[in-house]
């Protein structure tokens, strides 16, 4: 189990570490990387469970096979909206991106 | 002839079709719409009349009753329990007219009537005026007839869209604030009494109908079963009691009071009582004088009917035992009422202050408890009803030639306008309560029956009367008396369309001042019964 | 159960809809590739159109089939893909509802978008498909797998279609917000489900369920995790508040037909996932039990109130009118909450999903049309903000009276449909004796009206600057008109769309699924 | 022939005049002189019946006769609406019809000039009916419906020039003073009601329960009844405190004075006591505060009628202290001598306002210090007021005296005290009546002044009233108690007094010399105690302050809890609503100031608030 809840503990670890980039990053590319950083975390979580969990089976790696893939996409389309956003303000700035508010 | 007609139907439904049939007539037509929402308010009116000569008092208006249902929702799919095997949820299409709704039905007849021939005032949008305008009639021609607590609700919810609207568009000039104060503060009312009637529909709405393999739980407002229910705890028999612990089908007296308040809220900022009267002021003055007329003269009736109908006939023991509360924000009511009219510089402020004390008066007759107070409190409803709707006519017919109601600007009209002024100041003398006119039966009835139970608390509230005196005196006596400033020289009087509903109005107030038992009469039945039930209820 | 079967062709015959959807998606891309520039791409419109209205007629087939006599099970289910993916009347429902929807926006924006604002008007309308057809997967999937696949092809393609207005700064600002607080949301719903995972050592809800049955007191702590983990995650996608911010930027970057697709679409999409997720894993007897289930309950149930709270007083202010609506669609999200929140505390509340669906249609007419009416006014005064629909009675009576109405249900006034599916879920939760959520439903209801009938105000009691009638197209009108006089029926005549669903409804066979 | 025939059509005696307002609010302004002929035709119509069946209950003894008829019936309770013709009631329906009858014709000359003359005739004609109807009344309630309308005919009267703000001024006070007696009486009744075995209101089922089955009714309650009752009466009779309306009410024309606010409303009072009076019997200390308020009124009064200059308020104060005189009569227990006083108080005082109308009439002005000498000009005026002013000072062997002797007997065997204030009043009256008299008509004439006799309309009323008040006492001397005996056959019968015929008497003539001392003579200086005391004239003068007194303690205080509710109205009560509402839209501006476009900042809320929804929520369970 001590292998479980040390993997858990990492994956906990880099999900904070990914939420934290999200939160204060002000360059849009490394917020979306922190993204990716959290569904890491996910993945992480789902291999150790199939692998020490309390009923270990493989529906976990194929999940994870799963997450990998749309993660792969959704960075695709976020870093196609990003060269759209820049084209308009030639800037990645995060702070800058509030023309919506109120 | 008529009694195989759906009468109840066709007067809830008349106005409605004419409010359609003037949104098909050509906007510029003013006369055709004018005509015809006339046509369209004078039908109902007739067949209320007809109900008026057709009702026996001793019978009651059983005979008329329709009832079907409208909707049934079933709540579940499969038996999960071993003796139900249905729930549903069931709306009816009830109407049903007694003693206590038909007095307030003649009145809406007439007060509508008349103020759809005041509505010559209106000067512009005639279509979307008298299309609202019916529409409106429907919704508080359905609040006195429907015995269906959500088809109750619809009604009243209805009466508010339009309303919004005829304050909004033809009022003066802080019409849209009046309006979506209306709005909101009613709204508020009657959120709190859909949550009571849930309440009550989902804990005892119930009756149990033996069905295939066991029993059919029909949930639903139907005010006949929630009230036997209520009345007599016997009816839970039909339900295993388990069963009803199960489904929390059971009223604890908590549960109880919090019904009880919420319908004392929702329709006490109808009525409205103490606290909850501001919104009211500003619908008096900023709307204009027809729509007051309706606003004044009935609406404010439906908060009498729902705290008569469904805080007292359902709840008694409450309301007895909060007869002392209710007393006295009644007496609040009047002196409250009466002080501020008092002391208005605004003409139709002042009848708007007069109305929460009058309505105070009502409240007395209420929490009475007693035959003759709540007689009163119905009679006390109708003649102030048609009191306020002359006297508001009035007000319309006296702006449209002075273009103020500033008391300070006015005076003398008793020289140029003498008939408007000879019918303002029997309108005056009328609510002040002179007796010989209606004012005073009402008032006396009430004041005898709350006197019954507590002799201060009403002696207190009699006081009214004279600040009622000095009121009405200040400000009639302001308009028509005196030396007459010479803007208003050569003034036209009233015109035959003026007239007509002013001396329609006068007569009835009248007559009803002058023979009473034409009304007192039809409300016997209405209450004696019920009466008796709540004394058996309350063992005695 | 590990060994995993093939894909027979009666089960392709049952998963008819999103073959389909599949197909004209694909056939559309390369047929937005081939058409010559010159061709009005309307065209592809009406393909989108047909293919939406295709699949449609199918699941109305298959709910035939699967309810009809002559099948298997008299269950009235139909379990495919190793019980990964189930057809069942909850999942139809939805997914008839999402199609309908889909095919009126689509309907409705044929004509409305300008070229220059949406340069790749073909995209627009075939992405729809893809986006459609992950709501449906949600709608009917048993296994987390699938419909986390579901939910991020309609997050995916919808970032996309936010993105459409290529030119305008806003729009790809919108895009781009909507994909960073959509990835955090995915990743924490992810994560939280990684732990329902680990708990029970199964993706599928069904088997989750029995296995938590036994098991559910050892690791509250983890369910704790893995619950809230979700919650917050799901709470982004509805829009609840306080997970509502992006919302308002979003609809107002998005082309107006897409802000009513993410609406109505998205968001019902959400919701089915959330049903069927708390349902399988809740269902008394069997599933969880006790402290848990009532914090989570109690937690649904607060935020369900916080968002309706929140979006009534926030949309109280506001000016721009889709910002508005997109408020009041965090406080019908929090009204959407409430049955899942009465779930089963009281054995009677059977009907929380009728109430849900009927709700969930009303909603979308009224959105719908509100949308719609929306995309025409602002087409005209060149603006999305109040002042727009001033005076629009005396330019173009019938739309403000249509508008009246759909905003009459969006306050929830009588007779329409918005007031019956209010009156539903207000009896389901006093039946439940949840009286302060109930009240607190009243009173949000209550001060919307200042919200909805300050519109109402511009439209009847101000005059506008423009005064030229306004520029109606037809599917526009058409759309309009619909969805007002469905809102009437529903409200008029409830009862067959209730009757209806409840014939065919059953809690314990369609919504939560008993395998294995 | 059955001798209740006439009796069982008193109900016409009302309806005659009630037909003629009907007619002239219908007619309206069409009819000008025809207007005012209808009125006088229906009240003489009314004036004849009620011979008649004065004729029919004076041949024999005729039984009372009664009539009802259900009002409103509410379950058990009924409310009943009914009349009765007894010799009480006979005997005021004949001064009520005859005054009534001469102040028409009278007025016919008085207010020719006047364009609304047939709205004056109408609502004269509305007067008598309503008070008819409360003569004939059998119950209280029905009683209190017309009492209000009388009232309200009054207000309508004395505000009859509404153009004169006097006019409204006073009217409005006239209307809400008696209210305040009102509101005593309607209270009176309420209880009353509730007390009553079988809530009966009318007056022969009252006498008969204080009468037979004493102690039905508590002391204390009978007495909390009686004062209620009697605070009604005062209010309506002017009595003191609530006196204040009945001189200005003055502002009527004339003739109303003569009739509502001489003759007959203001006497309705007394009326209501002697209707009720079995209540007062049963109370002691109801029976003494009427004794001991009527005779404040009756001197407090007539001080102030000394200091005078408007010849109407002169009569207005003397009327007040001469139903001060009948209250008194009451609170000693005299009914006999009331009614007596009543009765003859009716002839004279009609008699002095309508001569002294006939002298407003002539020259124009109210004010006695710009008269004099009109003696000769107007004999007939000058004579039949002399004998009204005799009359009033009780110089026998005019009606006045022996009334007023009536009373003076009872009073002094009941209560000397209050024996010489009342002899003192009437020292008082003769004096103020002296001066009045002796300023308008003796002296020489006001040069300008062409006043000349009015026209024989107007002076055919005066010579008839002058000869009843001339000798309208004699149905009732110590010598024989006619009146009393058939007024209240068990009545006591009131015991000569040569002692107080003297002293009544002298007082009159007294008063008389001094006047004439004063005034012809001139042998007294007519300011000699303005000289010595200008403080205390001038008090009596300002009628001791009395209205400036209510002002300060009544009006303003309730003006200024006006204002102040009137501010915590808006404030307080309206204040809390508008803040709602802007607490309301201030969250709303709230949640978009959070929505300030930061992507992150989004994603921070969200993440903080479900945090705490965690802890608040699991927390509970672990901790």
């Amino acid at each position: 189990m001590s292998m479980l809840s040390s993997y858990l503990t990492l994956a906990a670890v880099l999900f904070c570490i990914g939420l934290y980039g999200v939160l204060t990053k002000r360059n849009a590319i490394i917020v979306l990387l922190s993204i990716e950083l959290m569904l890491n975390a996910v993945n992480l979580n789902l291999i150790a469970f199939s692998k020490y969990g309390v009923q270990p089976s493989l529906a976990g790696q194929i999940f994870s096979l799963f997450t990998i893939s749309v993660a792969a996409a959704e960075a695709a389309v976020g870093i196609a909206v990003l060269i759209v956003l820049y084209r308009g303000r030639a800037s990645v700035n995060v702070d800058e991106f509030d023309e919506l508010r109120g | 002839m008529l009694d195989d007609l759906p009468v109840l139907s066709l007067i809830v439904l008349a106005p409605l079709l004419g409010a359609l049939i003037v949104l098909a007539l050509p906007s510029a037509r003013s006369n055709w719409l004018r005509i015809t929402a006339i046509i369209f308010t004078l039908i109902p009116f007739i067949l209320t009349l007809w109900l008026f000569a057709d009702y026996q008092p001793a019978v009651g208006g059983g005979a008329y009753t329709e009832h079907s249902t409208w909707l049934s929702i079933p709540l579940n799919q499969e038996q999960f329990n071993a003796s139900v095997t249905s729930l549903k949820l069931v709306f009816d299409y009830h109407l049903a007219v007694d003693g206590i709704s038909l007095p307030l039905l003649l009145l809406t007849g007439v007060v509508s009537t008349m103020s759809a021939l005041a509505s010559v005032h209106i000067r512009k949008r005639w279509k979307t005026y008298y299309s609202l305008f019916l529409l409106l009639l429907t919704g508080i021609y359905g609040v006195f007839l429907a015995r269906d607590l959500v088809l109750f609700f619809i009604f009243f919810e209805v009466t508010l869209i339009p309303m919004f609207f005829l304050i909004g568009i033809w009022g003066y000039y802080g019409r849209e604030k009046a309006a979506t104060r209306f709005l909101i503060y009613n709204g508020l009312g009657s959120a709190a009494m859909l949550l009571s009637f849930l309440i009550l529909i989902a804990t005892l709405g119930f009756s149990a109908v033996e069905g295939a393999g066991g029993v059919n739980l029909l949930f639903g407002g139907n005010y006949d079963t929630i009230l036997s229910n209520l009345s007599n705890p016997a009816a839970y028999a039909n339900v295993d009691n388990d069963l009803t612990h199960q489904f929390g089908l059971y009223l604890n007296d908590q549960t109880k009071w919090t019904a009880f308040v919420l319908l004392l809220i929702a329709f006490g900022i109808k009525v409205p009582i103490f606290p909850f009267h501001t919104w009211m002021l500003r619908v008096h003055t900023e709307a204009p004088p027809p729509v007051v007329m309706i606003h004044s003269g009935i609406l404010l009736k439906m908060g009498v009917y729902g705290l008569i109908r469904f805080a007292m006939f359902l709840f008694p023991e409450q309301l007895h035992a909060w007869t002392g509360v209710i007393a006295v924000l009644g007496v609040i009511n009047i002196l409250y009422g009466a002080i501020l009219a008092c002391v208005q510089t605004e003409f139709k402020l002042v009848l708007a202050y007069s109305s929460i004390s009058h309505m105070g008066i009502v409240l007395l007759g209420i929490a009475s408890l007693e035959e003759v107070g709540l007689q009163g409190a119905i009679y006390q409803s109708v003649s102030h009803g048609l009191i306020s709707a002359l006297l508001f006519l009035i007000v319309g017919s006296i702006y449209e030639r002075t273009n103020t109601t500033q008391l300070s600007e006015l005076g003398g009209l008793a020289r140029s306008v003498p008939f408007i002024s000879g019918v303002l100041l029997l309108g005056g003398l009328a609510s002040l309560g002179l007796p010989g006119l209606s004012g005073f039966v009402g008032e006396f009835l009430s004041f005898l029956g709350m006197f019954g139970s507590m002799k201060i608390v009403t002696a207190i509230g009699v006081l009214g009367i004279l600040f009622a005196a000095v009121y009405v005196l200040r400000s009639i006596l302001n308009i028509t008396y005196g030396s007459l400033p010479e803007q208003y020289v050569g003034m036209k009087d009233a015109r035959f369309i003026e007239a007509l509903p002013m001396i329609t109005l006068a007569a009835l107030i009248i007559l009803l001042g002058v023979y009473p038992s034409i009304l007192t009469d039809l409300m016997q039945h209405g209450f004696s019964g019920f009466l008796e039930q709540i004394h058996t209820r309350m063992g005695g | 159960m590990d060994a995993f079967q093939t894909l027979t062709w009666e089960d392709a015959w049952y998963l008819a809809p999103e073959i389909v959807l599949s197909c004209f998606t694909i056939l559309l891309i390369a047929l937005d590739l081939l058409l010559p520039k010159r061709v009005n791409r309307n065209v592809i419109g009406w393909l989108t159109l047909a293919g939406l209205l295709v699949a449609g007629a199918f699941v109305v087939i298959l709910m035939t089939a699967v309810n009809g006599p002559e099948t298997d099970s008299a269950s009235g289910t139909r379990v495919l893909l190793g019980g990964s993916y189930q057809l069942d009347d909850f999942g139809n429902l939805l997914k008839l509802a999402f199609l309908g929807a889909s095919a009126f926006i689509v309907f409705s924006s044929l004509g409305t978008v300008r070229d220059e604002d949406v340069p790749i008007k073909g995209e627009l309308y075939y992405l729809v498909l893809p986006a459609v057809l992950g709501a449906m997967v949600m709608a009917s999937s048993a296994d987390l797998i699938t419909l986390f696949i579901g939910l991020e092809l309609l997050s995916i393609t919808s970032y996309i279609l936010v993105a459409a207005r290529k030119s305008s700064r806003i729009s790809s600002e919108a895009a781009f917000k909507y994909v960073v607080t959509g990835g955090v949301a995915s990743a924490f719903v992810l994560y939280g489900m990684s732990f329902l995972y680990g708990i029970t050592g199964t993706t599928n809800v069904s088997l989750m369920r029995s296995v938590l049955a036994s098991t559910s007191d050892q690791f509250e702590a983890l369910l704790y995790v893995s619950f809230f983990l979700m919650i917050a995650g799901f709470a982004v996608k509805l829009a609840l508040a306080p997970f509502h911010a992006w919302a308002s930027d979003v609809y107002q970057g998005a082309p107006t037909p897409v802000a009513a697709f993410l609406a109505v679409v998205a968001k019902g999409a959400a919701f089915a996932m959330v049903y069927r997720i708390f349902a399988n894993t809740f269902t008394s007897g069997g599933g969880l039990d006790g402290a848990v289930r009532e914090d989570i309950l109690l937690a649904l149930s607060v935020l369900a109130a916080a968002a309706m709270i929140v979006g009534t007083v926030g949309a109280l202010r506001q000016r721009n009118v889709k910002r508005l609506l997109a408020l009041s669609g965090v406080a019908n999200a929090g009204i959407l909450l409430i049955p899942l929140s009465t779930l089963f505390a009281n054995p009677m509340h059977e009907s929380l999903v009728s109430e849900f669906i009927y709700f969930l249609v009303a909603y979308a007419f009224m959105n719908i049309g509100a949308f719609t009416v929306l995309t025409i006014v602002s087409r005209d005064s060149g603006n999305e903000s109040l002042s727009g629909f001033s005076g629009l009675y005396h330019r173009a009576p019938w739309t403000a009276i249509a508008m009246t109405v759909l905003l009459c249900s969006l306050a929830g006034l009588p007779v329409t449909g918005g007031f019956f599916g209010k009156l539903f879920i207000l009896f389901g939760t006093v039946q439940v004796h949840k009286y302060w959520l109930a009240a607190i439903l009243l009173v949000t209801t209550v001060i919307s009206y200042a919200v909805y009938f300050g519109l109402i105000r511009q439209m009847y009691m101000r005059s506008g600057s423009l005064d030229s009638g306004l520029r109606m197209t037809v599917p526009a009108a058409i759309v309009i008109g619909l969805c007002t006089l469905a809102t009437l029926a529903l409200g008029f005549l409830p009862m067959p769309i209730l009757g209806w669903i409840n014939d065919i409804f059953s809690v314990p066979v369609d919504l939560v699924m008993f395998q294995g | 022939m059955d001798n209740t025939f006439f009796a069982e059509y008193a109900w016409l005696v009302p309806l005659f005049p009630f037909i003629a307002f009907a007619v002239l609010t219908a007619m309206g302004k069409g009819l000008k002189k025809t207007g005012a002929w209808i009125g006088t035709i229906a009240s003489f119509l009314s004036l004849v019946l009620s011979l008649c069946i004065a004729g029919e209950r004076l041949s024999g003894n005729a039984p009372d006769y009664g009539n009802q008829m259900d009002w409103i019936t509410i379950g058990k309770l009924k409310l009943v609406a009914g009349f009765e013709v007894t010799n009480l009631s006979t005997l005021m329906l004949v001064v009520v019809t005859l005054v009534a009858f001469l102040v028409n014709l009278y007025s016919q000359g008085y207010m020719k000039k006047d364009e609304r003359i047939s709205t004056f005739f109408a609502y004269v004609a509305l007067f008598t009916s309503s008070m008819l109807g409360l003569v004939l009344s059998d119950n209280l309630l029905t009683f209190y419906i017309f009492w209000e309308l009388v009232g309200v005919c009054s207000f309508l009267l004395v505000g009859f020039w509404y153009q004169k703000p006097e006019a409204k001024a006073a009217a409005k006070k006239a209307f809400i003073v008696t209210r305040i007696g009102d509101l005593g009486l309607l209270i009176g009744l309420l209880l009353l009601f509730w007390y009553m075995p079988g809530h009966a209101l009318d007056f022969t089922t009252l006498h008969n329960v204080y009468d037979t089955q004493s102690g039905a009714i508590s002391t204390g309650i009978t007495t909390l009844i009686a004062l209620l009752i009697f605070v009604g009466a005062v209010g309506k009779s002017g009595q003191f405190p609530l006196h204040v309306w009945l001189p200005d009410a003055m502002e009527g024309p004339t003739p109303i004075s003569a009739l509502i606010h001489a003759a007959t409303m203001v006497a309705a009072g007394v009326f209501l006591v002697v209707r009720t009076f079995d209540i007062f019997e049963a109370s002691q200390v109801a029976m003494n505060t009427v004794a001991i308020v009527g005779a404040f009124t009756a001197i407090f009064a007539a001080t102030i009628g000394l200091a005078q200059n408007d010849i109407k308020r002169i009569l207005a104060y003397s009327t007040v202290s001469q139903l001060g005189y009948m209250m008194l009569a009451l609170g000693v227990g005299s009914v006999t001598g009331a009614m007596f006083h009543l009765f003859t108080h009716a002839f004279f005082k009609a008699l002095l306002f309508l001569g002294a109308g006939s002298v407003i009439h002539s020259v124009h002005t109210q004010d006695i210090r710009e008269m004099g000498g009109l003696g000769r000009k107007m004999k007939i005026t000058a004579w039949t007021f002399g004998l009204g002013s005799l009359a009033l000072s009780g110089i026998p062997p005019f009606s006045g005296f022996w009334s007023k002797d009536a009373i003076l007997t009872a009073a002094l065997d009941k209560q000397p005290i209050l024996f010489v204030v009342a002899v003192i009043a009437a020292f008082f009256t003769a004096l103020y009546m002296a001066r009045l008299f002796f300023l308008v008509f003796a002296g020489k004439p006001r040069e300008g002044q062409h006043a000349k006799e009015s026209s024989s309309v107007m002076t055919i009323p005066l010579i008839v009233l002058a000869v009843l008040a001339t000798v309208s006492g004699f149905v009732e001397t110590p010598f024989n108690g006619w009146l009393g005996h058939w007024l209240f056959p068990e009545g006591a019968e009131h015991d000569a007094s040569g002692l107080v015929m003297v002293v009544s008497a002298a007082v009159g003539l007294l008063g008389l010399y001094i006047g004439w001392l004063t005034f012809v003579k001139g042998t007294i200086r007519r300011n000699a105690i303005s000289d010595r005391a200008p403080g205390l004239v001038t008090l009596v003068a300002r009628k001791y302050y009395i209205d400036e007194l209510y002002h300060v303690l009544f009006v303003r205080p309730l003006q200024g809890l006006g204002k102040v509710l009137d501010l915590f109205d808006d404030y307080v009560i309206d204040g809390v609503v508008r803040l709602t509402g802007h607490g309301a839209s201030a969250l709303g501006r709230l949640n978009s100031r959070l929505q300030g476009g930061q992507v992150q900042t989004y994603a921070l809320t969200a993440l903080i608030s479900i945090v705490i929804l965690v802890v608040a929520i699991a927390g509970r369970r672990f901790w």
